[in-house]
């Protein structure tokens, strides 16, 4: 049986790909890992405006809900220490990178604990550790650092591959044409993400984009260009994983274009005055974690072990939100200075 | 007529935009949503799309057409929405804003307004939290506004779109729902006048934008204390109002100068280096700055609240400046 | 009889475009004037050196001398009301734009009876009325100016075209991919005109662009991109006139890469210590004012005429360097502190 | 050894490339050509084209791409060729150079050197001749430094190389034929050290970069007058070494503070709003400051010598400085 897709969906959404096979490379533990990391980042993120409205967090913060195939499918095709640059839509690229969920959590709450300490909060966060070199609150300002770290993995004689998550807001910068321009011009070891969920806050893409079809534009840097489904963790990760491969083989770059809808709010507060929310929710049609159960279903995977899953992942965050509320604490006014140089010297 | 300051910024730009139809809105979300902050609500409907651009998230490039709009007979109003940003368009507006009009021999006009809200305490952490005012100060060719009460807000903005020169006009972003009366007529207010708006005979506080609420607190509760002080809102920051200032400090012979910006290479450094130089027989103890600490903003609130200024800041620096 | 180029020449730059046939809507004395501005351009700027080397300006200057052809091509099919926006190479746009040699002369030895009265030189050139909107130091930063000019046109329901020259150099700047961006989505009337002359500086474009075929980069803008013979005035004509009509038609802006080759130095005393001169004066064969008057020679035009043309313009640049040299005057301190502010308000 | 300023930065970066050899170079025309002032010859051939890298014209991608190296184990030297440049990479820097480490709870490091040549006096215009070195005074995170002389020059670029936070290096485009001896083993000399390199009793001239040179004209000429100045070279003005200038305040009780800048908004003013808070009772006079006016650079040598202080200005400080 076919996972449904009404034909409304299906015209405005052309690169649809159906799941029909998995990756012959992903394992069923694999895939198994993928759904729970789907439900994990849902999960997380579904928090968020409950944590909000609550005052649990101090600033502002933005989900990933409906956008998981991409982290997730991304993440899947790389290896620790393979690198990735995120956004200020950052938890699920962090969380599918291997980031713990305790300190997501912690920082998101502010806590010592966290992360980064409390200093850095949901738009910052970063895991070195895990090849995770942070979140950027500036649109487009981490395509330049991926380009950067891939320069290093050349020059250091690693293996690794960068993988630079972005919007398609990103792509109006000035530094996503100057990043893209060297690394392909030096065939560094870097994998353009785009993931084009349609808005930039209240703005379409198509409203300031002149090619909205962003994969297009690799021409402009002699790099393929590929266009995905951005709903669809297998379509995801066959893209990054022959991506990375290129990378490693010094043939560079390539633009992976992750098409989509952002179907939930700006930030987790957002009332879409500039949009009818209740129009959007058809998109839940193409729900990531929705396809990958009905995929994994036909394929025999008894529906209890999903549960399971589903139910793991729950339970993993309310760990995660019981450790940051309770056993976290605020950062001490001794620690305002500290990490600002190193070796904590004080200017 | 008592209206916020969003309101006062908004009707700011309504009325500039129906005198005089070059003036012309660029900024992410600026039209369609409104702004972030809802200061533009409403103007796209109003004026259609080629006065009220949305635009792509290209600060520089945006900017940059404003430049060129500006330089070609429209009188734009560039948003850019946190003033953090505003790192992406200093060449534009540094190398080209402040200066076409000198390198080119004044043979070509910038009627352009940058707005730029700034400013930290509501946990948006070390990219969302900035104030880059003194950056500004340091560039002949642009000036540069701060003010805080939605009258003042509103008639130095429409100073600021009427004005021939490159303007950044700089707005807190915890204030845009302070109230406060303004004249139901067309008013402008005049770019480079301070206000005196406390006074005291002991201490001269000068201050600008949200720091002036917190000063006005402060002199509040040491006035209980029998200590009166004189409050000055700046209100424009270049040119600045050195007259008000030192009229003030001849009278008090103490100043302390306050706003949010990390204090080193801040604002109040040119100030108390300026007062030194036209009124240092004025002065009977050093003169006091009061800023934010030297460390980028924290996301959590405790350490947030630490670096901010805060009116017992404020006050100790009061005692300090009264006690030699 | 065809005009000579070597076969090794041919071989290096494939878009040679034979000077056959002048575009129909040039009269004669369309390509009589052209002549006369190349060569007076070439005067100008062959100066240059000389006056450097007496100290005659403040400041450094760059030739634009064998880049004739695309100033002048461009310019030709702009009316007065047209803008241009320029580089730190400017001096052939100014001129061919309508600038006067005496001034332009009297900026670059920064007297007050200059365009910028002295405070300006060499890389700041301007003449708002004869639509100059300045030559630029920061490579790249006129990008968002001239479509900011372009707005203006459209808002101000004026019929203005502004065309945008800069180097290859200037297309790795970000401000370069901004600008066209917005400008293609708005269909603006600008054109983009870029000067391939493979070099910047000490740096060849192929080490530092992923695509160094510029007009292949319009795709990312879904504008047309066109390629043409930099050193044919004619071909650069047709480009930019047709370019132009469709700006004026509302379908917005256009790429052309005009390509050529940076005979002479960087600046006007570059020691090229990054490659060999020598081997650079094989390009003069495509010496655009060589190859206009072979063809005007080859359709009938008397040489003498010719000739004359060339001594007017010899002699226009005589005299605008005799009046710069002796007819003008330093500014006076006292117009240190004009021109910064609005009314001359000073702060 | 007597050497120049240009052969001091090229030593410098030759030693430390072949001490670390994650040291790499990021530049416009910094390989092929050896740079625009000559500064690197000859190190792309002696390291390749990995380690010495030629850039397009993109200033805040390059920047970029060094702060992402920095973060991933190499350490790399950002060159940017003249500092008025440098406005296109203000959001990298500021937004992410200085405030990784801190954003990040410390959990990155970032050993990055941005070389930056400032300053006037030869003619190149409003765009070409700028000196922004109090913008990054005011960006917590960050490290500046200016030294003049070919030891300095020489020993401060290496400890800027070495240093894990990103150090903004600046070097006076006119001083690169400036001589002088270095030692000729391996050396480095701290950054956050003034230096006292002339003493004298009755004032304290404190100056940095080219300005320095300045100072000491002056200083000479107003010997034959029997006022002796101490001049302090400050070298580094982020951390900045007030110690030293108030060891020679306690003795001279006049300070004047030069820079090339302009004196709006420029370092002088941190440094007299810092005196003030930390040693008034010191002031026998006003702290004066000489900086550049506050106009753009004008192009012609007659306009653009009246902004750049002379050592005539200076020593109208001084004498004002000890009048009263
Ligand atoms: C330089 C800059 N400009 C504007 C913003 C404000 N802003 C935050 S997120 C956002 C939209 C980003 O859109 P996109 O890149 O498509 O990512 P999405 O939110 O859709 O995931 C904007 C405009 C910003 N953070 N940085
Ligand atoms: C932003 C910026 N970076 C670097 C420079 C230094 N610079 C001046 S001209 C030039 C080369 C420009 O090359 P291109 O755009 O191809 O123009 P061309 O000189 O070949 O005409 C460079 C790097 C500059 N002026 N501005
Ligand atoms: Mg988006
Ligand atoms: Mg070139």
């Amino acid at each position: 049986m076919t996972y449904k897709v009404s034909k409304e969906i299906l015209d405005a959404f052309p690169c649809y790909e159906a799941m029909d096979n998995a990756p012959e490379d992903l394992s069923l533990d694999d895939q198994m890992k993928m759904y729970y990391l789907l439900n994990l980042i849902r999960e997380h993120d579904s928090k968020l405006k409950e944590l909000w409205m609550a005052n649990k967090m101090c600033g502002i913060a933005h989900s990933y809900a409906g956008h998981e195939a991409i982290a997730v499918g991304a993440c899947m095709a790389l290896a620790k220490d393979d690198y990735i640059t995120s956004t200020h839509r950052g938890h699920g690229h962090v969380i599918a990178k291997g980031g713990d969920v305790r300190k997501t959590m912690a920082e998101i709450y502010g806590r010592v604990e966290g992360y980064n300490c409390g200093k850095g909060g949901s738009m910052h966060i970063a895991d070195v550790e895990q090849g995770i070199l942070g979140a950027a609150g500036i649109v487009g300002s981490a395509m330049a650092l991926a380009v950067g770290a891939a320069y290093s993995s050349v020059v250091l004689n690693k293996k690794s591959v960068t993988v630079c998550f972005h919007g398609d807001g990103g792509t109006s910068q000035g530094v996503w044409h100057e990043s893209i321009n060297m690394a392909g011009c030096w065939k560094l070891p870097v994998i353009f993400l785009t993931e084009n969920n349609y808005w930039a806050v209240g703005t379409e893409f198509t409203r300031v984009a002149a090619q909205p079809e962003v994969y297009k534009r690799a021409v402009a840097y002699d790099i393929p260009g590929i266009l995905t489904d951005g709903f669809n963790p297998f379509a995801v990760y066959k893209a990054v994983k022959s991506a990375a491969e290129r990378a490693r083989a010094g043939q560079g770059p390539t633009l992976i274009e992750a098409r989509l809808m952002r179907i939930v709010g700006h930030w987790v507060a957002d009332d879409e005055s500039y949009r009818d929310p209740k129009a959007m929710e058809v998109w839940w049609q193409l729900d990531p974690i929705a396809r990958m159960k009905h995929y994994l279903i036909e394929n025999n995977v008894p529906p209890k072990s999903l549960e399971e899953i589903e139910l793991r992942a729950k339970n993993d965050i309310s760990d995660a939100v019981e450790y940051a509320e309770n056993q976290c604490n605020d950062p001490t006014p001794d620690t305002l200075f500290k990490d600002l140089y190193a070796n904590d010297e004080i200017i | 007529m008592k209206i916020s300051v969003r309101q006062a910024i908004n009707d700011a730009i309504k009325e500039e935009m129906n005198r005089d139809s070059n003036v012309t809105i660029f900024g992410c979300d600026v039209g369609l949503r409104g702004g972030a902050f809802a200061v533009t609500k409403g103007l796209l409907k109003e004026f259609g799309e080629w006065r009220v651009r949305d635009t792509p998230i290209s600060e520089a490039g945006f900017t940059g057409i404003g430049i060129g709009a500006a330089a070609t007979g429209l009188r734009p109003i560039v948003e850019i929405l946190y003033c953090d940003w505003i790192t992406l368009a200093m060449d534009q507006i540094v190398n080209t804003a402040a200066k076409k009009r000198y390198m080119f021999g004044g043979k070509i006009n910038m009627p352009l307004t940058i707005r730029a809200p700034f400013g930290g305490g509501d946990g948006q952490a070390a990219q969302h939290s900035q104030s880059f005012e003194a950056w500004f100060n340091h560039v002949p060719g642009l000036k540069v506004i701060a003010p805080i009460f939605p009258e003042d807000v509103k008639g130095l903005l429409k100073s600021a779109i009427r004005d021939d020169n490159p303007v950044i006009f700089f707005e807190h972003k915890l204030s845009y729902t302070l109230e406060g009366e303004v004249p139901s007529e067309d008013y402008t207010i005049p770019i480079g006048k301070a206000k005196v708006i406390r006074e005291g005979s002991d201490v001269t506080i000068v201050s600008y934008s949200m720091m002036v609420v917190k000063a006005l607190e402060a002199a509040e509760t040491l006035a209980k204390e029998g200590i009166e002080c004189e409050v000055i809102d700046l209100r424009s920051l270049l040119p600045l109002d050195y007259e008000t200032i030192i009229d003030s400090l001849e009278k008090t012979n103490r100043i302390v100068v306050v706003h949010e910006a990390n204090l080193r290479g801040g604002m109040a450094s040119d100030i108390v280096a300026e007062i030194c130089d036209r009124a240092f027989d004025f002065l009977d103890a050093p003169p006091e700055r009061v800023g934010g600490l030297n460390v980028p903003i924290p996301y959590c609130s405790c350490l947030e609240q630490l670096v901010i200024p805060s009116t017992e800041k404020i006050k100790k620096a009061v005692y300090k400046a009264l006690n030699r």
